[in-house]
């Protein structure tokens, strides 16, 4: 077996440092699509709006795909929506991460019964690192699902894919 | 302005031919029925008449009457200048729902019908551009409003149902 | 800059000899200036505009299935998530569709405290629609400016129902509580905080030379085809028709208030323009503290929830009943067949009806034109699929 | 001087020639273009929360001065989309070529009287056709994309780019007229001594003529900084990359680093054209009160000086694009094309005749 073959599984101070480093850099640069849905996305708006600054844990909105990092799914996603959101996220580049906001988004939320145009969970589609519960959530439950992926990121590993 | 009784009244008059008929016993609003085929000449004579000038469509909307197996048509028009409102209504065959367009008197007509045509599957005859609007062009379950309508359980691959 | 660079903004385009093709560019469902999920079909030749065709329901969320599996008060918060940025409008309108079909009479207070709410939101919703107004055009920070108040606004729903944005308040028959002891108070400091903000987002948005520009003399929509289209609220007043249902189809307490209903003049370009049309809803927000403090001065004591029905089972029948939402006429059509749940609940969407009219204004002009007009009209993608 | 270093050092002038030149080729890059444009981004986005009434980033390091370094690690490690459809060649090369351009231009901006990359007699024309290379790489990046939001946004820039090319050579060429000269340095140096030396107040001499220009002068600044905003796609002029239009124009498709590219190339580009309005109309890099090492009689401390005053000249001006970017809103395309042709480039002209009068006074 090679070196490179090899698995890291211990990781030296070299990788650790430099993951380190990496990874802060991922979280706390995570440019979002500019992109709403629903009723959600008002909220999303409210959340980058001077009361809250969504700017100040470094979460700028670009409107292309191409230059995003995640990608917040505020609101109802519809079946007509759900191809084009599958295709948006696709196009953006990896790394990327995906915050689903509110319960609709989640699971269907209200219209989780009698929607018959209705997509019951965007993870159907695409998958999901945060679900924020709400309807809609306070702007100060997506900062704390930032945090939560911001968490996420900051244990991620480039030796070993976390679980 | 007037009231319902009037126009009811000069319409009665200027289409003696036609199967008109008034009901006011309903609890709150007049309503005149009209053949499906006529609606479109009532409602320019309503919209062109100096003492009615019907000039705005409100609200247009489908109902599914399925225990008398019929499909209805509610026209709440208005005149923005005489300020007095009515309700038209026509019923059309459940089964093959037809009724004349309006959009050439009302040009606002135009996407309340094309819902009426999604929801429904009322096909207005005239109208220039009837395609589904709200569900996916390609969708082929029916017509969702309808009370007997069942939803797939897949479109496109994704699970419909919770 | 002077005047007359605005004067030729309609572009013909000129029949040449050289063979050209037809763009197709589409705009949305994810685009940054749609307000939401729209897609529009636009055909260019070179930049200008030559057909519009608008794709909507990437947003239907069944609305009106659901009201016809849920009861009658059940279908309240429903109607919140139609026009997520006018939810108390939405109340206000089923409960006055309601009302009509029930036949009850409310208790002054509640009806006061509707009017109240429903004002405070159109001002929400008009600084949301004047701030993304601002951004579709390129200046971001006036939609801050916006923000800044609109919390202010949000602050006060919230101490009253504990809710953001959709609040579930405004009830068939009453209301949800009462007012917050603190809420007359703070709702009187607002409107005092307010009045200079909204001269500042004047002074930096609305005579801004290069705004100016931009808005007047686009998108016209006169008066006969906007009626003709239905088209209502700001963007029919926009038009120069003094047309308002809290006047000439009076509900609730609106004609005990004292209140102007502003219109289009045509400022700075013909009337029905694009600006006349933004400068109407900064008018209006000005007329509804004017009803905010009236109102707060009329308040009557009484309980708010005494002619809430226990269960609500109304006779067979139908009723239209309507409300001027900030968007225009919001108007419900309910049928009922006797039982506790609605046989058909038909909504009347003013930003629906008003979309229709893009085709009808937008051709001709430019690119950014279309970003303009459609920013004017200020739709909620939330209604028009529902 | 480095190049006599390597040729003793190697003996070979070949090799002397080629490490000489790589080091003075990054040396600007690392000591001041990187630093600046991260900084740059850095106070655009303090700027812009301050005057919206929020904070700005404030999570890595005080104020957030660490953020564009996480936003530059982060999209170093972002994947490199390239789609099918895309000319792969003119996709690579776009970005390349558009910071090559801007880079470029730093080359003749005089930082101080001993720091300057090189000391061109045709400065000012060197910098107005390099940052032309600019002009190509959007081009290019647009066509390239196949997209049709791309192709819009790079049509409308070089349109736009192209036509504000003249009024701004029309002013500096009224400067040339004055002063005699297309070196920047010389140029600089023409306006040393005080505040009133210089070219926005008639430059150097006390005759009628420099009483006669002072208005021409500010007229001539005016034009040249508004046509030097819309060269660099500033609000209100950044019709190419219009957000709520073309969602961001001509570098829509690009990601990871090759956006990156466009991105510092952006910021480059301002404090470029900041740094050529500020050395021909402000002085360049000359103190307005004269040298605190005159004064203390060290002489060592007047090109830090120098350099000071040059800098803070260069980010005052694009500090103030900055507070019009985050004040005005955009034109639309025909307007900012009548705002050139019919307005900056026959006042220019005029300015440029009556400039030509005075100076044969």
């Amino acid at each position: 077996m090679g070196f490179l073959d090899k698995e890291f599984n211990d990781g030296n101070i070299v990788i650790t440092t430099a993951e380190d480093i990496m990874n802060w850099a991922r979280l706390s640069s995570l440019w979002q699509v500019s992109f709403g849905l629903a009723c959600c996305a008002i909220e999303m708006m409210a959340t980058s709006a001077s009361h809250y600054d969504f700017d100040r844990f470094g979460v700028i909105p670009r409107p292309s795909p191409r230059q995003a990092d995640i990608i917040i799914i505020s609101g109802t996603v519809t079946l007509k929506m759900a191809t084009r959101i599958k295709r948006l996220y696709e196009q953006m580049p990896e790394p990327k991460y995906i915050i689903s906001m509110g319960s609709c988004a989640n699971c269907g939320g209200p219209y989780w019964e009698h929607g018959y145009h209705v997509l019951k969970g965007i993870d159907r589609v695409i998958p999901v690192d945060v679900y924020v519960p709400g309807c809609p959530p306070r702007p100060e439950a997506l900062l704390e699902g930032l945090l939560k992926l911001q968490e996420k990121i900051r244990n991620e590993s480039m030796i070993k894919k976390s679980a | 302005m007037k009231k319902a009784e009037e126009i009811f009244q000069l319409l009665k008059d200027n289409f003696p031919d036609q199967n008109l008929e008034l009901k006011t016993d309903q609890p709150t609003e007049p309503v005149i029925l009209i053949a499906p085929d006529e609606i479109e000449k009532i409602s320019l004579f309503l919209y062109k008449n100096t003492e009615l000038l019907f000039d705005s469509l409100v609200l247009l909307s489908g109902v599914d009457e399925v225990k008398a197996n019929l499909i209805s048509v509610y026209y709440h028009i208005e005149s923005t200048s005489l300020k007095h409102k009515i309700v038209l209504k026509v019923s059309t065959d459940r089964n093959n729902p037809e009724v004349v367009s309006v959009t050439s008197v009302w040009k606002g007509a135009d996407w309340h019908e094309r819902e009426a045509y999604d929801m429904f599957g009322i096909k207005f005859t005239n109208h220039p551009d009837l395609r589904r609007i709200l569900m996916p062009y390609d969708w082929e379950a029916g017509y969702p409003l309808r009370k007997d309508y069942e939803n797939p359980e897949f479109y496109q691959g994704m699970k419909v149902p919770y | 800059m002077s005047q007359d660079l605005t004067k030729n903004t309609k572009v013909s385009s000129q029949s040449s000899k050289i063979r050209t093709e037809e763009m197709i560019l589409n705009m949305g469902p994810q685009h940054p200036s749609t307000h939401g999920v729209l897609r529009l079909e636009l055909g260019l030749e070179g930049e200008i505009v030559t057909k519009v065709i608008p794709h909507i329901g990437y947003l239907h969320r069944c609305f009106e299935k659901h009201c016809e599996a849920m009861t009658y008060p059940q279908v309240v918060p429903y109607t919140d998530r139609m026009d997520y940025l006018a939810s108390m409008g939405n109340e206000f309108g089923y409960a006055v569709a309601m009302e009509k079909l029930l036949g009850i009479e409310v208790p002054q207070r509640v009806e006061y405290i509707r009017v109240i709410m429903a004002e405070l939101q159109r001002i929400a919703s008009h600084l949301v629609a004047l701030g993304t107004y601002g951004a579709d055009i390129g200046a971001f920070t006036p939609f801050l400016f916006c923000f800044i108040d609109r919390e202010k606004i949000l602050h006060l729903f919230e101490i009253t129902c504990g809710a953001r944005l959709l609040y579930n308040y405004i009830w068939v028959g009453g209301l949800s509580h009462d007012i917050h002891p603190d809420f007359v108070r703070k709702t009187r400091e607002f409107i005092k905080e307010f009045r200079p903000n909204l001269k500042e987002i004047n002074d930096l948005l609305t005579h801004n030379r290069i705004f100016i520009d931009r808005t007047a003399n686009v998108g016209v929509l006169p008066i006969e085809t906007a009626i003709n289209f239905g088209v209502s609220g700001p963007n029919l007043r926009g038009s120069g028709m003094k047309w308002d249902i809290r006047r000439d189809d009076p509900y609730s307490v609106y004609s005990k208030l004292d209140f102007d209903i502003p219109v289009g003049k045509g400022t700075y370009g013909t009337t029905g323009d694009s600006w006349d049309r933004y400068f109407v809803r900064v008018l209006e927000m000005e007329e509804s503290c004017k009803i905010i403090e009236q109102a707060l001065d009329q308040l009557p004591e009484g309980d708010v929830t005494s002619a809430i029905p226990k269960r609500i089972k109304p006779n067979v029948g139908h009723v239209y009943g309507r409300v001027e939402n900030p968007r225009g006429e919001l108007g419900y059509f309910i049928v009922s067949d006797g039982s506790t749940s609605p046989y058909r609940v038909k909504v009347r969407p003013p930003s629906f009806v008003t979309l229709q009219i893009m085709d009808e204004i937008c051709k001709g002009y430019m690119v950014a034109d279309v970003v303009t007009i459609l920013g004017s009209l200020d739709i909620v993608l939330g209604e028009i699929d529902r | 001087m480095m190049y006599d270093f390597f040729v003793d050092l190697f003996g070979s002038s070949t090799l002397a020639g080629i490490i000489s030149g790589l080091i003075q080729a990054f040396l600007p890059l690392f000591t001041f273009i990187l630093p600046f444009a991260l900084f740059a981004v850095w106070l655009e986005r303090k700027v812009s929360a301050h005057m919206q009434d929020r904070l700005g980033p404030m999570r890595v390091g005080w104020h957030g001065w660490k953020q564009t370094i996480a936003d530059i690690l982060k999209l170093i490690q972002k994947e490199d989309i390239v789609a099918k459809d895309n000319d792969k060649l003119l996709f690579n090369i776009a970005p390349v070529l558009t910071f090559a351009g801007s880079y470029a231009a730093f080359a003749a901006i005089p930082f101080s009287g001993y720091f300057i990359g090189t000391e061109l007699d045709l400065g000012v024309f060197y910098i107005v056709a390099v940052t032309g290379l600019v002009v190509a790489g959007i081009l290019m990046a647009g066509w390239a994309s196949n997209n049709k939001y791309s192709l819009l946004g790079s049509m409308r820039s070089v349109a736009q780019i192209v036509s504000y090319e003249i009024p701004t050579m029309l002013v500096l060429l009224s400067l040339v007229m004055i002063s005699g000269t297309m070196s920047l340095h010389t140029l600089s140096e023409m306006q040393t001594g005080y505040i009133w030396n210089w070219f926005i107040l008639g430059g150097p001499g006390f005759t009628l003529s420099k009483f006669l220009l002072i208005p021409l002068m500010f007229t001539g600044f005016l034009i040249i900084y508004i046509s030097t905003l819309a060269e660099v796609n500033r609000t209100p002029f950044d019709i190419p990359e219009a957000e709520s239009e073309l969602v961001s124009g001509y570098h829509t498709e690009y990601s990871g680093m090759k956006f990156a590219m466009f991105f510092l190339a952006e910021y480059a580009n301002m404090f470029a054209v900041s740094a050529i309005v500020a050395a021909v109309f402000f002085g360049g890099y000359q103190s307005p009160f004269g040298y605190l090492g005159n004064l203390v009689g060290a002489e060592w401390l007047i090109p830090v000086e120098q350099f000071f005053w040059f800098t803070a000249k260069g980010l005052f001006f694009v500090f103030v694009q900055m507070w019009l970017r985050w004040t005005l809103p955009r034109l639309r395309v025909d307007q900012l094309m009548t705002t050139s042709w019919k307005y900056l480039i026959p006042i220019a002209f005029v300015n440029l005749i009556l400039i030509g009068l005075i100076t044969l006074l």
